[in-house]
């Protein structure tokens, strides 16, 4: 018997827990050719706010120990340019979409979900406020229980679409932001993004980034991830997105045991396109294997003795 | 001409000059289809040190033994890992990736200036440009004919790194190096080649250049000068590779581009060096 | 002519800028065989507290991508024992010696301190308000300036010898808590300890880690670490301590180039003994390389475009 | 007896079994050194994926040809990378570390019980034991020597398992085997030989065990039972080796000890299992 991947999160039904990360999977179409689209359970866009914007110069990514730093800086098309250009084109995928918004100004965030709002085929909105790369870009309202619930509550105002809030680690108490923006209406709550970072060329002795620090993502960070759903998880209702590290099967089930309802793959895409294939087989398997029938009976299963 | 991500089989790895290794690998699909200029995107090990993949430049094919070539310097952790895999074993390969050499529908006189390990990419182009002169593919009038010529300005360290030079001469072009301590040719900088040939060229001129950044710009001036058409091979840190990520971006008149999936081949003058 | 490594920090002279980080050199003999401690610039102990302590049951580490998670939970043999036992012998290495502390209480701080402060060859005291394995064990006491400027305060009142706070990166704004223990009158401020993580074992469906959540260490925390340092150094007046993820010479550049005006070598000890000769080594190549005569010229050189 | 790090050339590294390799280092130092019970702590690789050293018994040592063997199985990342590791490369090796097996000043009946790879050390003691025994260096009375023995039970899988068995038996031991699935010898765990042998047992006897923790916990009731003096040689996950981090520790009678240091062999009365 095959088991059941599917799960229901915020409202949005997925064919299995397992959705590509913002900012690592384009717009949907950049790994067409390499991934079967379609077999996801979702994908996050790259972020939209409301003018296109450029992005930081150039050098942007940095490889450093089982993980990498990114100054990207928010490049993207602007709101409107995505609705008309992009949208269409993901809107032919047969798999849930969910638009990452960022924006310097409550204001911002406000009028880019408005215009989301009405457009076809968006599954759910994933709230940024969690980017450490553009000063005000959202990494100032996710540092603050207040803020965060502020800009999720405005926000919700303006949509019924169903929204997560993308919580950053980088912060002392993680829960009273979580349960903040709980509170303020989110339906669900992503975490984590990146670790802020730096890296030095000791030849030159400048920054390796042009943006000086970036944000650490991948294998290395995969721990501190843990320990945020977990303690995310144990302390609010919504369901929590589970992010960081995750490259394999038994990274996805890491996530799930420790309370994450489904799991997003961002810097595994670039090391192996066929990452997210072989978690969403690595998960079948164990289900199998364990005789589990539904794949969300094993969310937040870990046992811990007290 | 789709990308693939495949196994590729390590037919050989040698070292053929000082820290400069040539890597056969079985890839029969990406063998097919893949342009000049286009790249593959390597995974060198399979645990999380390093983590990313390496962008590396298709440096031959031959299709018809579905083999890719590669030709890397070892200048870091991941180049010289790879320097360390041996024939037999499988490497993770994502390809052809990039928009290659845009080939002229007219026919001339075609400049390849290669700087240092630049010369990767060049020799598959020089291979095509050649080839398709053969095959008399491009239609030009009689009196054109005569002109059309590739001239392969190769710049190197010194004279141990100049690598094919004879495989060229056999298939017909006309070879001029340079090397910084003379061992080899003109001491001094190739793109003083490139500013020599420049008095003799002749009409329907084309540049393309691959090499350092500093060397790049200045073959963008001189084609600019000239208002010769030139296309440049970049290199920029990556990511995925598949224009997704927006690591990899070089900024152009344009704005920013990806080197990945807009590049790596740029004409000359949209480029804005710093 | 041989570049000279001598640096002075709080009022410490130490023969060169390369420390053994606390918790991971024992006692200072445990390496004994393997390295001259006599060429080390110093050491840190382990976390001293005023009883002794069994610590956390095992496993205490495991292994993650680029590092590795320990919790030893404040293991050791308490004040007076460490003084009448552990103190004659590394006294005897002609190093500086730094004693880590750490308490569930400021009291506890403080009769720590006051019964260091007699004994002889102590150098420096490294305050501890970092460590994230004993929930009493001061990881709360880093966490927020107040208490962090209370705990360095009241330990600064029953000793002359210099004072550094060692702080926790797992905090929304470093830079406040740094300041905060400047004001308060600590000499030096190290940074960083180790990141809050944890990690599942799929199959027992249990914590890898009987204590369910440890530090994270390695060279896969290093870009935060350097990010910290940076921060923190640009600023507070008082010299920083960069640990965190530092194996080779190339990384111990890199903190010191960023601010740091000495740099502790932690979980490097373990991947490889030689680690901190190694870096020794590398400092006074890239001097010579460089024709740099003083390795205190670099502190802080790191060209960031404005 | 002081501890080295050097780097051991692989002399070779081989596959003995399924998945179990026996890699034979270059090392003189620890050769010369080594005491049964005794571990070498090794790096892996140079990167930082897998970050922490390995620890591995020593399985024999030949101080004549500076040779020490580690007898390792393949169970995750670590091992399956020293796997591939081949002969003439050098493997970052710190020891001999820890505190071996404690040979009695007085001779006895000696049962070895070795579970699975645990009887990687057990290999190093029976050949110590009965060289010392051949050498007559232990001296007993006339009557007792004919009781000397050194008794080895082997417990594994399968048949396949089964290594040294020929070459125990070429120096004298008396030996026998239990596997899980009866392919040889015994069907069921090596404990059941051990309770067998506990009714054939003579005055002066001891016990040397290694293998999973619940082998151990085993071993240590029969032999507490009978009160036979009985060493287990114990597994923790280790980072330093050298007593430093205090990460390695298991429960005891006193407290928390350190497997690598105070340890890996313990008395078996001593160890508080859960
Ligand atoms: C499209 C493209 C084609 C390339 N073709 C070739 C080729 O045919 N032959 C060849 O030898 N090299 C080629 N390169 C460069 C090659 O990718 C880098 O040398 C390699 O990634 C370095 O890896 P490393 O781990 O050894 O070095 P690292 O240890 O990562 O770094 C060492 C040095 O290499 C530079 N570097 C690191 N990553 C990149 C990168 N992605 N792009 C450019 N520089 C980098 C760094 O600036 C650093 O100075 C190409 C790069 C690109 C983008
Ligand atoms: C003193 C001592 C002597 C040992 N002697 C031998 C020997 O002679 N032959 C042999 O094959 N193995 C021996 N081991 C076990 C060996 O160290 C582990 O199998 C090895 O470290 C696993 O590494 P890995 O990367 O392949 O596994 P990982 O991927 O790290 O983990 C796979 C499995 O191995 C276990 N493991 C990981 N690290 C350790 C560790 N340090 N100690 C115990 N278990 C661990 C984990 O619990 C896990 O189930 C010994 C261990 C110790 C402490
Ligand atoms: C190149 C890159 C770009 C990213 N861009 C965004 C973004 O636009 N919005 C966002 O919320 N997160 C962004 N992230 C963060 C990821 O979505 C994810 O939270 C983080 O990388 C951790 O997951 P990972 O370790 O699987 O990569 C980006 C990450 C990377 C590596
Ligand atoms: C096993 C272990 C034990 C540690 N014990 C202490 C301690 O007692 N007190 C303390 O301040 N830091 C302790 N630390 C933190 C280190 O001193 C250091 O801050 C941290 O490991 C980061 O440096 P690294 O990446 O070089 O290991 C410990 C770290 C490890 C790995
Ligand atoms: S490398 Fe990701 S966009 Fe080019
Ligand atoms: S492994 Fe560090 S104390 Fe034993």
């Amino acid at each position: 018997m095959r088991p059941d991947l599917s799960v229901n999160i915020a409202g949005i039904r997925l064919k299995n827990p397992v959705l590509a990360a913002s900012g690592t999977f384009g717009y949907g179409t950049e790994y067409a050719d390499l991934v079967d689209i379609n077999r996801l359970g979702g994908l996050v866009t790259k972020a939209i706010t409301l003018e296109p914007r450029e992005g930081s110069p150039p050098p942007r990514t940095v490889e450093t120990a089982a993980g990498m730093l990114n100054a990207i800086g928010l490049a993207n098309v602007g709101v409107d340019a995505f609705i008309k250009e992009k949208m269409p084109l993901l809107h032919k995928f047969n798999t849930a979409v969910i638009v990452n918004v960022a924006g310097s100004t409550i204001a911002e965030y406000v009028e880019v979900v408005r215009r989301l709002d009405g457009c076809q085929g968006i599954d759910g909105l994933e709230i940024n406020i969690s980017c450490p790369n553009v000063k005000q870009g959202g990494f100032l309202f996710g540092s603050d229980p207040q803020t965060a619930a502020k800009v999720i509550g405005e926000t919700r105002k303006v949509t019924s679409l169903p929204l997560i809030a993308k919580l950053t680690p980088n912060v002392t108490d993680i829960v009273s932001i979580a349960r903040a923006t709980e509170e303020a209406g989110a339906d669900a709550i992503s975490l984590i993004n990146t670790l802020l970072g730096m890296t030095i060329n000791v030849e030159t002795k400048r920054p390796k980034l042009a943006n000086v620090t970036g944000g650490l993502s991948g294998p290395a960070i995969k721990p501190v991830a843990l320990v945020m759903v977990w303690k995310v998880a144990g302390a609010v209702k919504v369901p929590v997105v589970g992010i960081g590290g995750i490259l394999s099967g038994k990274d996805a089930l890491e996530f799930l045991l420790t309370g994450a309802s489904v799991v997003q793959v961002g810097t595994g895409n670039f090391v192996d396109p066929q990452c997210m294939m072989k978690i969403i087989h690595g998960l079948e398997q164990y289900c199998q294997e364990k005789g589990i029938a539904k794949i969300s009976e094993i969310v937040g299963t870990l046992e811990v003795e007290k | 001409m789709s990308v693939v991500q495949k196994q590729g089989k390590i037919l050989s790895n040698l070292e053929v000059a000082p820290s400069i290794f040539l890597l056969n690998l079985g890839l029969p699909q990406v063998a097919e289809t893949a342009q000049p200029g286009q790249f593959v995107h390597l995974r060198i090990g399979p645990l999380s040190d390093p983590l990313l993949r390496r962008p590396f430049s298709i440096h031959r094919t031959k299709p018809e033994e579905a083999k890719v070539s590669i030709l890397y310097q070892v200048v870091g952790r991941g180049t010289k890992l790879l320097s360390q895999r041996c024939s037999g074993e499988k490497l993770d390969c994502l390809g052809p990736l990039g928009r290659g050499f845009a080939i002229p529908k007219v026919a001339g006189q075609f400049i390849l200036v290669a700087g240092g390990i630049g010369i990767a990419p060049l020799i598959f182009l020089a291979e095509t440009l050649l080839r398709k002169m053969g095959n008399g593919k491009w239609e030009v009038e009689k009196e054109k004919r005569k002109k059309m010529e590739v001239v392969f300005l190769m710049g190197a360290a010194s004279t141990e790194y100049i690598l094919p030079e004879s495989e060229l001469l056999s298939w017909g072009a006309a070879v001029e190096v340079a090397t910084d301590d003379g061992s080899k040719g003109h001491r001094g900088p190739v793109t003083d080649l490139l500013t020599r040939q420049m008095d003799r060229s002749v009409a329907s001129c084309h540049i393309f250049a691959c090499g350092p950044e500093g060397m790049l710009k200045e073959v963008a001036q001189i084609a600019g000068q000239q208002k010769i058409p030139c296309q440049i091979c970049l290199e920029q840190r990556m990511a995925c590779g598949v224009g997704a990520c927006l690591g990899c971006v070089v900024k152009t008149r344009s704005g920013y581009r990806r080197v990945c999936v807009d590049g790596p081949v740029f004409p000359a003058g949209e480029v804005i060096f710093e």
